[in-house]
């Protein structure tokens, strides 16, 4: 009783600061890319708002609520941090701060870091001033992380790293990368893996973006070439990297959450797309068969969005997803492609352009999104891991 | 309120699959069909789970029942579903006891309820007609004589018809076939003049009839519901009828993917277990992921009915739609990976299949509710 | 040019003595089962003129037309077998034998079999005197037909054949069965096997039909208890058996013919059914959605049937199929499976029953049709065993 | 007439094999894009395959052509398909050519077949309005003045429009939108006053133009065909045209599908090549039969336009659905086994995608054609 009136008062106290604090503008619903603050010493702010809502929270240690005070964080129990959440839901905050460093680094130096580590890196990702980015896939590791060939050759007080790094993405905007990098002369594919954090301003460091099929994207290719790295930026053992990289393939809450429902809802719905291409007749959507598949793939939405909430209900209630998150980023990126894909089919020839003139920017946009959602499938693990993932720790199904 | 279940619920579940695997195991289907009981389920069993409160789960406790949710009933219907136990848990519990919560008045209540929840007596929904499920293509008619209605016409597919003691007529009182206008409920004593059941044997061996009323005389008091206002009563009705549906079909589509599983591990071909077989792998892990889509949609659904959502005709849509593509899918894919032994008779897995032909057509498949579903949304 | 002149005589005498010959019941479509006459002593005639069209084919020796004449057959050379072919398409004659003796065993003997071998079971095969099924599937041999457990011991100038055949389709009427056994003390795997022929009306042979989801069937179970059968009927060398076998399943010609339109084109189209329980709009099938499935198989049968005729016309000018003909069986089940499918989802409630009253007997034809078509995908190989071939064979991926 | 390839055509596919890939590589329909040609071919190249007699390959002997038919045609489609050469070949030999070979005066044809054949000059068929395929769909009209019609319209993914020394444009000369009747081809000259066309840039890097008339002059001898009849050429004319696109698409698609395999063989992973896992095989394995029936329908209708069967209609629905839904299903699968690589711009597959795209809109989509298919076959 006494616990739950203490929430009470944790929850008004929430409330009351939050609509103190968060700017009118950081309430109302994401657009597109602009609307995200990803922090880092080269990214900025689309609105000064932006800003003040970041640094507010921040200042609260409320853009990492179970994070310990010393680190940046609030130091919150899961519960408090849950109705943090529910205030934040309730008034429409938008997120202060995306983050790999929130969602991944941190946890990964909370559990593997040493107390320095933890003392000098959390912080800064906690106020958003360092912006990290992952550097596993390599040129011929895709799908198989033991394949990475990038050394790390220990020289005196310096790992000294030769190698490449592929798909890094943002890594031309970001401050660090966490990376999986051969440290040990064992050539045994698991073993002889350590998890290093590199800065990317260091000498040596190349980074290259990636065309995509779409066009411009945020993916990289970094090549370093003999690279010096202090021997405190390992993370862990030396031959722990592969273990360390594992423990975050079973993603967490705030990916899960991002497989639901929100960013269909951000976009045109399908419905409003197909009267204007195709018209109506009689009230209804004048195409039957393709009112069927627009149909479908709302229904799968709704589908998916459930299967969503029932996995973030758990992981609130303290179950662990593991494996069964393969399954939940499976559908959910097939599900956007293929609503890119019918998106591009209602638009009939509107859907073929690739520059101006003819097509309107939306017109484009829809065009380039779709190809862009051809990698969903591949980024993140490919569907065929996530598949084998399910048959062996979901289904239990033998090699 | 949460998706999760509960401790109660939880429990609730462990009665139902107790009493299910031991009284109504698949076996009991197969052998109600090859001794050709002509009822088509045991009167005795449905009894013995009426006994258990499962027959009034629904029902306030002031009728008899145990006055739970859409959720707890869900949880029942899909531990019936694993054995395709036959029982009228649809047409009684589901249909007959919502309706007459939907629309009846105290004295049909006082009537009928507490029968229901012991296990006494059945009834049925004569709804459809024609080849396949659609709301308003009623055309069979009430007409207001002097000493009542009369009512005249056809319905197909009506589950339990043959052994319900009363029927739910949906009769068209004014407008015409597809209006959702002009409709009306009557509760028809299965013992009236002029009404003709035949039970007609159907692919799953469960049980449904067609019913021919040949001036069936029904008084007003019979009106369950408003006089030409029964959609407002039958709207609702189908939609719970068909997230129940769907509760049932996940237990049968839970039950063959299961089993599947089982064989994929134990069965052996070319010297290993054909579950080590990665293209079988990547077909059951997309399986998997369906039938996780199945249960989140019509858990979600049982839930929106208890919080009585406005969103429930959409997701009731969804909920069927998507159960009836997975059960006919799973069923299917269970059946080519059960090999040869699949397509016999004596293997348990074809039953699976022949459930999922009827279920899937019973109360819309999914063809008619993605056109259900794109009107609700106004496409 | 005096080989296309006596080609053209060869001609115009086989279609004078076809017209004279074949029945006019003869020279119309084909119905269901009942028109088919497959043979042997416990087979019967459906009607006079099928006995009548049997005795006169085999009579010339055309119904085996390439086989030597002494083996029963016309000797004709593949050339003029095309020209008898084609005149009996012209005429509309219907085949007056269906033979797995005419397709299977018979080619098997010409190929493995020895001198006497021959003499004794191609006549009857030809005649249609006697018939034989098949016999390698068994219980814990499904698709790995090298599982083979039936064995074969050799006392003095007998087989003493144990075991259990599986999916040996009208083994209640055939008169023979040739099978696979083991006939080494080999356990090894493919070695060990050789091709026996078998008397069903030999004592300890015990036959029991099969039930499947659909009803009754011709597949039965057969039983083999001390089986005595003379050692001159073993096909080959007593290791060859797997060779024989796999030689089968290379399907020949009128295998082939049959994946084609043909069993289509003799059902009412899914536009009839349509009609019937969906109706029309406008001069249209009311239901668009359906209507596009409809195209779409109706296109896809174009399409298969396509495929086979090429394939027909490349086997019969001298090119082998190889194992592309796994995907022509392929598609060709599947296509069927899809038929029947959409037939029982036309039928609606009426595509629901399994025995009257309220069904129709066309209608409950559809539901049991659509069941035994769950088969099709299993039987003369599953699809996956068919995939397998492909994509080792036709597509040479590595194992 | 057999299906199978004849010694003759085995030599022309050769022909047009060694040169697509000796002048018209992958990089080199890349190498325009990258570097804005603003063509979007090369004019010298399409001379010298003219050269080769590809141009004229349908055009009579009398007119400077070499006077084959659609099968061969189709074969030299195919050809430039696996390389998704940008040539005239649609626009001209396809559209062009044939409408003035179905529909032409003497005059007319004496004008263009032979600079046709020699690769001087271009056609164009400017017909398709608004957002998709449409065979009546004309809203643009041609209105009879005192100095002959003036016609008025837009038009749009008009091939090779801004290139074509003369449009074919089909216009309403009496009726409304949709119906057959009252449709006429023009033969309009490019640079007559009030045509107004502009490249429009697409995924696939090929050539399409919107084109604009603004009251453009025709006289009664530029009409192609008859008055008010149009259909009856623009009929067969489209059956044709999407055959040889299918034609086209079975290059590209079939390369697709090749190239996947390259890969499967040669990619590592997990220390084997990834063609060894089974799940990938199974793909591949289901890929090659759609290929197939791909190949075979195609091949089947060039032979009945041919022979100029009763089937054609059907047999070019048939092709040109299945073309686009193959080409759309290999592109798709082709990039997903590529893996990462598979979605780079520095790779060529993506370049298949999104041919594939627009391919499959031109002349209508899987979608399209099977509406279109059922209603030849009256349902």
């Amino acid at each position: 009783m006494s616990s739950a009136d203490s929430d009470e008062r944790f929850r008004e106290s929430v409330r009351c600061w939050l609509e103190e604090s968060c700017p009118p503008s950081m309430r109302t619903p994401m657009g597109g890319e602009e609307d995200e603050v990803w922090g880092g010493s080269r990214g900025g702010f689309a609105s000064p708002d932006q800003r003040l809502w970041l640094e507010r929270m921040a200042s609260r240690g409320f853009t990492a609520p179970t994070w310990p005070v010393e680190y940046g964080g609030a130091g919150l129990a899961p519960a408090r941090a849950g109705i943090l959440e529910e205030e934040l839901r309730r008034l429409g905050c938008r997120p202060p701060l995306h983050s790999l460093g929130l969602w991944m680094l941190g946890p990964v130096l909370l559990r593997f870091g040493s107390e320095e580590q933890k003392r000098r890196h959390l912080p800064p990702i906690a106020r958003g001033a360092v912006r990290w980015c992952q550097g596993y896939s390599e040129p011929e590791a895709g799908s198989d992380l033991a394949g990475v060939k990038t050394r790390a050759v220990l020289e005196g007080d310096h790992y000294v790293v030769s190698g490449q790094k592929l798909w890094t993405s943002h890594a031309a905007v970001s401050d660090g990368m966490f990376c999986l990098v051969r440290t040990g002369a064992d050539s045994s594919r698991h073993e002889g893996l350590g998890f290093l954090l590199v800065d990317l301003s260091s000498p040596g460091v190349d980074v290259r973006p990636i065309r995509l099929i779409s066009g411009e994207s945020p993916f990289c290719e970094t090549f370093f070439d003999d690279v010096r790295v202090p021997v405190e930026n390992l993370v862990g053992q030396p031959g722990q990297g592969w273990k360390i990289a594992m423990s975050l393939l079973e993603f967490e809450r705030a990916w899960i959450s991002r497989l639901g429902d929100a960013d269909f809802a951000r976009e045109e719905p399908l419905e409003v797309l197909a009267r204007r291409y195709l018209g109506e007749e009689c009230g209804r959507l004048s195409d039957a068969v393709l009112r069927d598949r627009i149909a479908q793939l709302d229904m799968d939405r709704l589908c998916n969005a459930s299967a969503v909430r029932h996995a973030v209900e758990a992981l609130e209630a303290g179950r662990g997803l593991g494996p069964e998150s393969s399954a939940l980023k499976l559908q959910a990126m097939e599900l956007r492609q293929r609503w890119r894909e019918l998106k591009v089919e209602l638009a009939g020839f509107q859907g073929l352009g690739w520059e101006g003139p003819g097509f309107s920017a939306e017109e484009l946009r829809l065009t380039r999104d779709w190809l862009r959602s051809r990698a969903n499938s591949i980024e993140g693990g490919t569907s065929e891991i996530h598949l084998n993932i399910i048959a062996k720790r979901v289904l239990g199904l033998p090699d | 309120m949460g998706l999760l279940e509960t401790t109660e619920q939880e429990s609730l579940r462990e009665t139902a699959r107790r009493f299910v695997h031991e009284r109504m195991p698949l076996s009991h289907v197969r052998q109600l069909r090859d001794s050709g009981a002509p009822d088509g389920l045991s009167r005795e069993t449905w009894r013995e789970l009426a006994g258990l409160g499962l027959a009034g789960i629904m029902i306030p406790v002031s009728h008899g029942g145990m006055g739970l949710g859409w959720t707890e009933l869900g949880l029942v219907l899909e531990e019936c579903g694993r054995t395709l136990a036959p029982t009228p848990m649809m047409s009684t519990v589901v249909l007959g006891s919502t309706a007459l919560t939907l629309g009846g008045t105290a004295s049909q209540l006082g009537d009928w309820l507490r029968p229901i929840a012991s296990g006494e007596k059945l009834l049925a929904l004569a709804h459809d007609e024609g080849t396949r499920h659609a709301p308003y293509g009623v055309g069979t008619r009430a007409s207001l004589g002097s000493d009542g209605y009369r009512i005249q016409g056809e319905k197909a597919l009506v589950l339990d018809g043959h052994l319900a003691d009363a029927l739910i007529v949906v009769a068209r009182t004014s407008g015409s076939s597809g209006e959702r206008e002009g409709l009306t409920l009557f509760l028809v004593p299965a013992q009236s003049h002029g009404l003709h059941v035949t039970r007609t044997l159907l692919v799953d061996s469960r049980n449904a009839a067609r019913v021919r009323l040949d001036e069936v005389l029904a008084r007003p008091e019979d009106i369950l519901g408003t006089l030409d206002r029964g959609a407002e009563v039958l709207d609702p009705l189908l939609d719970r009828a068909r997230v129940a549906l769907s509760a049932e079909m996940l237990g049968g589509l839970v039950e063959a993917f299961e089993s599947t599983l089982t064989q994929l591990k134990s069965r052996k071909q070319f010297g290993v277990a054909i579950g080590s077989f990665q293209a079988l792998k990547h077909r059951v892990a997309r399986l998997h992921c369906e039938v996780s889509l199945t249960r989140a949609i019509i858990t979600e659904a049982l839930h929106a009915i208890d919080e009585d959502r406005s969103n429930v005709p959409l997701l009731a849509s969804a909920a069927k739609a998507r159960a009836s593509d997975t059960f006919l899918h799973v069923a299917n894919e269970a059946i080519q990976l059960h090999g040869g032994m699949g397509v016999t008779d004596a293997c348990d897995i074809g039953l699976f299949l022949k459930r999922a032909r009827v279920a899937a057509m019973t109360f819309g498949d999914g063809h008619f509710h993605r056109d259900h579903f794109a009107r609700l949304r106004g496409y």
